[in-house]
C-alpha cells in the first residue's frame, strides 16, 4: 500500500494557547488536530503543569507543505515572540491522500 | 491564624525541600471547583433570605474599589517595570483571590466575628474589575486594539464568576431546606477541602521563590506594601459603606488580596507582553502567604480601628 | 423537581455559553464510580433484611421489561433511521441511566414516597438486557456474526454492572452495621456528589446540542415521546407486579430513562456502523433533561393512577 | 553509534478501539507500543475527551516497514469505515535493531 | 475481618475477570496523599497530649525493627535470589504498608483493642529503615557506590514520610480543637475512603498475579511465611516494649507488612538491577492479601499470648 | 520559510526514570525536553500506568544531531540494560536554528 508525502506540524506551547491554535489550524486550512497534554523547559523555563498556568500542550496536524509553512509562520509571528513555545516540522507518509 | 495555614505551610517546606510530594492536576481543578460552588452556594442560600436590592449600594462599591485599585497600583508599578508588566500585575491586585476570602471568613468566624451574609456575592464582582481595567491600562497608548467581545465573554463565563455565581443562583433558589441534603458535602468538608487545596498551593507557591528572586527587591515590597495599603482602603471602604467591623475586615482582605486563578489566564491571553512570571511570583509567592500569615489579622484591625471599637 | 437538577442547568448554561468551565475527566470517572458503588451498596444493606427469593418474580420481571423495550422502540426508529442506528438507539432506551434512577429516588424521598428497599438490584439487572436485545437487533438479517463471549463478558463484568452488583454483595455481607463505618463517605455525601456529577451531565448534555441539530426533529420527538411512552409501561407493569406507588413510579423512570454509561461503550464495539452521535444526542441531549425536569413526577402520576391513589 | 531504519506507525482514534488496537499490534507482530491519551478533531467533528464517549488516544509501534504496512492495511480496513481515525508512518532510526 | 476488606476482594476479582473497571490514576494518588495525611493527623492531635519523651524507647525500638527485618529476611531470600533481588524484597519487608496498619487499626478498634496513641509515628519512623538497610545489602561487596545524599533526602522527603510527619506535626500543633472543622474530611471520611483505596489495591494487585507465577513457589511460600514471623517479631517487640496488646498487635502488623509506596519507588532508583516484578509481586501479590484476610487476627493473638490475655 | 535539519530524540520508559532524565538531558546539552504520560507494552511486558510502579512517559528532545548520539549513548548504556526502555531518533525541521 502506497503512502502518501505530507507534512506534520508540531507545536508545543502554553495551554494557554490552546483555544487560539485550534482557531488558527482551521481558519489556515488543517483538516484536523490532535492535542496531548505535556510538560517540559526550554528557554523560558520549566514548565511542570501543576497548575493552571504551569502547563502546557503539544499539537500536531497533519497537513500538506503550503498550509504547514503559513500556519507555522502565522504561529511563529503571532506566539512566539510572547509565549513559551517551540515549533518543528517532520515528514509523514498517509494513506488516504484526500483527507489531509 | 487559621491551623489550615499550616497546609500551605506544609506545602511550602514540601517544595522547597524538593520532596517528589505532587498533587495530581485534577485534584488541583477538582478542589478549586469545589472551592467556588461551595462559597457561592454558601453565600447565595443566606441572599436568599434577604432582598437583594439592599445589597445593591455595596456591590457597586465592591466594583468600583475592584477598578480602583489597578489605578493607584499602576503608577507605583511603572516606576520599575514595562506597561505591559505593571498593568499586568495591577490586574492581578484588582481582582480577588477566593482562597484569602475562604481564610479570612473562616479566622472570622473562629474570633466570633460576625460578617454579611452578601460577602460570597462581593467576591463573584469583585473577580473581573480589576483584570478589565488591566488590560485597559496595558493598551493605552497603543496600537494593539482590545477584543471587547471576547473580554465580555471571559469576564462573565469564566470559570470562577461561572461557578461563584452559579453557586449563588443555586443557593439562593434551593435555601436552607433544599442545601440540607448537600450539606454534608457542600458545608461539613469545607474546612477540610481548603486545607488540602492550601498544601496544593504552598506547593505551588513555593515553586515561585526563584522568579521571585529573579524579579528582584522593588516586586518583593510591593507584594507586601500594596496588601497593607489595598487593605486599609478596603477597610475604609466597608466602614463607609456602613458593613460590620466583620464585613470591613472581609472587604479589606479582599481588596488586599491578589487573584492567582482568574488574573493569570486573563491576562496570558490579553496583554501577552507582560511576564507571567512576575505578576504570578509576586501574587502567590509574597502576597498570598503575607495575608495568610500577616495580613488577615491586620485588616481586622483595621477594620476595628475604623469602627472605633 | 429536585434541587440538585440546578446543577444540571448551571452546567448546560456554561456549556451552550461556552465557558471554559471543564471539570477533569478523572473527575467525571471518580464521581461515576462513586455513584454506582454507593448505589450497590445502599440496596445491598437493606436487600440483607429481606429474603431473596420473595425479589424473583421482580428481577425476571426486570429483565423482560428491559429486554422488551427495544423491541418496541425499533420498528418505529426504523421509520427514518437505517438498522444500526435504530437498533442502536433502541439499547440505549432497553438500558437504564443510573443518574436518573438516582434523582427519581431522591425526588420520591423528598415527596415522602416510600420505594421497595430492592430496586438498586433492578437497576443493575436492567442495565444489560436492552443492550444485548440491541445488538440482536443490529445483526439480524446480517452476514456479521454476534461475538456472544465478548458480550456475556462485557454484560457481567462491564464497570457499572460490576460496581452495582458488587456494592449490592458487600452491602448484603456487611450489613447495617457494617455500613455505619462508611456511611459518611458512601451515605452522606450522596446528595452532594450527585449535584456535582450532574453539573457535568449538564456539560456534557450542552455539547450535544449540535448534533441534535443535525438529527432532526424526528429524533427530538422520539426523545420525549419514548420516555412517555415507556415510563407508562414501566408504571403498569410495576402496578401488576405488586409493587407500591413509589415502586412503579421509579420502575417506570427507569423504562423511561435510556442508557449513557454502559450502552454507548457497547454499542460502539458491537454495532460500530452505527453513529453516535445519534444515539447520545438523543439519550443524553433530549431524554435525560426531559426527565429531570419533567418526566420523574409524570411517572410518579402514572404510578398513583395504576395504583388507584 | 549508528541508527537502524525503521517505521514508526502512529493511529489516533477513538478510545473504544484501545482494546482491539493492542490485540491487533501484537497479532501482526509489533514488538511493542505506547499510548498516550489525547483530544483532536478531524473529519468527524471534535473530541474533547470530556467524557467515555469523547475520548481519543494515539497508539505508535516502531517496526519494521513490512509490519508497518500489513497492521496499518488492516486498520484500515476494520475501523477506517466507522471510526474516528487517523493513521500516518513516520522514518526513525532505533539503536537496537533486534528489539523492534 | 474489616467489612473494608471486601472492597479489596471486588477489586481483584475485577481485575482478574479482566473487567474494564479501572480507578483513575489521579483518584490513586489523590487517596493515598489522603489516607498517608489523615493518619498524620489523627497521631498529631493525639501525641499533643502526651510528653514526647516517653515515646522514645518505642520509636527507637521501632527503627530498630524496621532495619533489622531485611537483614532476617535477606539469607532467606539469597537461598534462591540474586543479591539485588534478595535486597531489594528484603526492603519492601523492612519498610511499612500504611494500608495495612490502616485496617489493622481499624480492625483493633471493631474488637474494641485499645492502642497507644502514638503508633502513627511509628509508622513514619518505620517507613525508611528497611530501605536503607536493603539498599545496603544489595551494595554490599560491588563495585556501586550508595548516593548517600540522595538516599536521605529521598528517606526525609519522599512523599509517604512527609505527609505523615507533616500531618503529624500538624495534628500536634492544633489539637483536639483545631482538629474539628477539618474532622468531617480528615476523620469521618477515612474509612469510606479507605474501602475505596482498598478497591483499587484489589485493581492492582489482581495485575499481579501472572508475575507471581512466573515466580514461583518459593517467593509464594516467602509472602506467607515471612509475615507469619517477623508478626511474632513485631509482637515480641511490642511486648517487651511495655505496649498494650492492641500497641502490639499493631507493632506486629506494621513488621509483618511489606511496602508498596515507598520502597518500590526507592529500590527502583537505588537498586535498579532488581526486578521489580518479583519485590511487587510478592508484596501486593501475597503478602498484602494475606495480612487482610488473615494474618491482621493472627498478629492480635500473638499479642494476647505474649501479653498472657 | 526555510527548515533547518535537527534530530529528535524520543525516550520512551518508566515513569521513575523522569528525573534523572531530565538531568541526563540538559548536562549532555539539550535545550529543552518535552515529557508526556503514556502506557505500553514491550519486551518487558506491558505497562498500564494504573499505579506509580506501572507508569511510564515519554520524553522528546530536539537538538543537534551530535548532542542527540551522545544522549542516546548514555542512556542506552545508563539506563536500558535495568529499566524498560524504547529510543529512537527522527528527523525534524525547525525554523528558528539558534533555539536547538
Ligand atoms: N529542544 C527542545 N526539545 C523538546 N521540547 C522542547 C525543546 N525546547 C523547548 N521545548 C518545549 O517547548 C516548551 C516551550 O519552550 P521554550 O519557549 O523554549 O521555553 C517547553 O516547555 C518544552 O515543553
Ligand atoms: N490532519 C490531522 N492532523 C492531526 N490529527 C488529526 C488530523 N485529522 C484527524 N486527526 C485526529 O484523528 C482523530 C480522528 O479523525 P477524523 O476521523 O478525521 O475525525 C481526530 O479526532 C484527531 O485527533
Ligand atoms: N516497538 C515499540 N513501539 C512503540 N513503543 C514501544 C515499542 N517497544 C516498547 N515500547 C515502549 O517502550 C516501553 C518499554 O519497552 P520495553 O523495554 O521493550 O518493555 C514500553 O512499555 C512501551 O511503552
Ligand atoms: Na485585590
Ligand atoms: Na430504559
Ligand atoms: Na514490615
Amino acid at each position: 500500500m502506497q503512502t502518501h508525502d505530507r507534512k506534520m506540524l508540531v507545536i508545543i506551547g502554553e495551554a494557554a494557547l490552546e483555544k487560539s491554535l485550534v482557531r488558527d489550524a482551521r481558519s489556515f486550512g488543517a483538516h484536523g488536530y490532535t492535542i496531548a497534554d505535556v510538560r517540559g523547559g526550554g528557554e523560558r523555563g520549566d514548565r511542570e503543569a501543576r497548575w493552571e498556568a504551569d502547563r502546557s500542550i503539544e499539537m500536531k496536524m497533519i497537513c500538506d507543505a503550503a498550509v504547514a509553512e503559513k500556519l507555522a509562520q502565522h504561529v511563529l509571528a503571532s506566539y512566539a515572540p510572547n509565549y513559551a513555545l517551540t515549533l518543528f516540522t517532520a515528514d509523514v507518509g498517509v494513506f488516504r491522500p484526500q483527507k489531509f | 491564624m487559621d491551623p489550615v495555614v499550616l497546609f500551605f505551610l506544609l506545602g511550602l517546606i514540601a517544595r522547597i525541600a524538593k520532596s517528589d510530594l505532587r498533587l495530581p492536576e485534577s485534584l488541583y481543578d477538582a478542589l478549586a471547583i469545589y472551592l467556588l460552588l461551595a462559597i457561592g452556594l454558601k453565600g447565595g442560600v443566606q441572599l436568599a433570605q434577604q432582598p437583594l436590592a439592599t445589597v445593591l449600594p455595596q456591590a457597586l462599591a465592591a466594583i468600583a474599589l475592584g477598578a480602583c485599585i489597578p489605578l493607584l497600583a499602576f503608577p507605583i508599578l511603572r516606576l520599575k517595570l514595562a506597561r505591559a508588566d505593571a498593568a499586568s500585575i495591577a490586574a492581578h491586585y484588582g481582582s480577588v483571590s477566593v482562597v484569602t476570602f475562604a481564610v479570612a471568613t473562616s479566622f472570622l468566624a473562629a474570633q466570633s466575628v460576625a460578617t454579611e451574609s452578601y460577602m460570597p456575592l462581593i467576591v463573584a464582582l469583585m473577580e473581573a474589575p480589576g483584570i478589565v481595567v488591566g488590560i485597559v491600562l496595558a493598551r493605552t497608548g497603543s496600537a494593539q486594539r482590545i477584543a471587547w467581545g471576547a473580554l465580555a465573554h471571559e469576564v462573565l463565563f469564566g470559570k470562577s464568576v461561572l461557578l461563584l455565581l452559579g453557586g449563588l443562583a443555586i443557593g439562593a433558589l434551593i435555601g436552607p431546606e433544599g442545601m440540607e441534603p448537600i450539606a454534608p458535602l457542600f458545608t461539613d468538608l469545607f474546612k477540610g477541602v481548603l486545607a488540602l487545596f492550601l498544601l496544593e498551593m504552598g506547593l505551588v507557591a513555593g515553586g515561585q521563590i526563584g522568579d521571585l528572586k529573579r524579579a528582584g527587591p522593588f516586586l518583593t515590597a510591593f507584594g507586601v506594601g500594596a496588601p497593607l495599603a489595598f487593605g486599609l482602603l478596603g477597610a475604609l471602604v466597608g466602614h463607609l459603606l456602613g458593613l460590620s467591623v466583620g464585613g470591613a475586615a472581609v472587604l479589606a482582605a479582599l481588596a488586599a488580596s491578589a487573584s492567582y486563578i482568574a488574573a493569570p489566564t486573563a491576562m496570558r491571553i490579553a496583554v501577552p507582553e507582560a511576564n507571567p512570571a512576575l505578576s504570578i511570583g509576586v501574587a502567590l509567592g509574597v502576597t498570598f502567604p503575607f495575608n495568610l500569615f500577616v495580613g488577615i489579622p491586620v485588616y481586622l484591625h483595621y477594620a476595628r480601628w475604623f469602627g472605633g471599637s
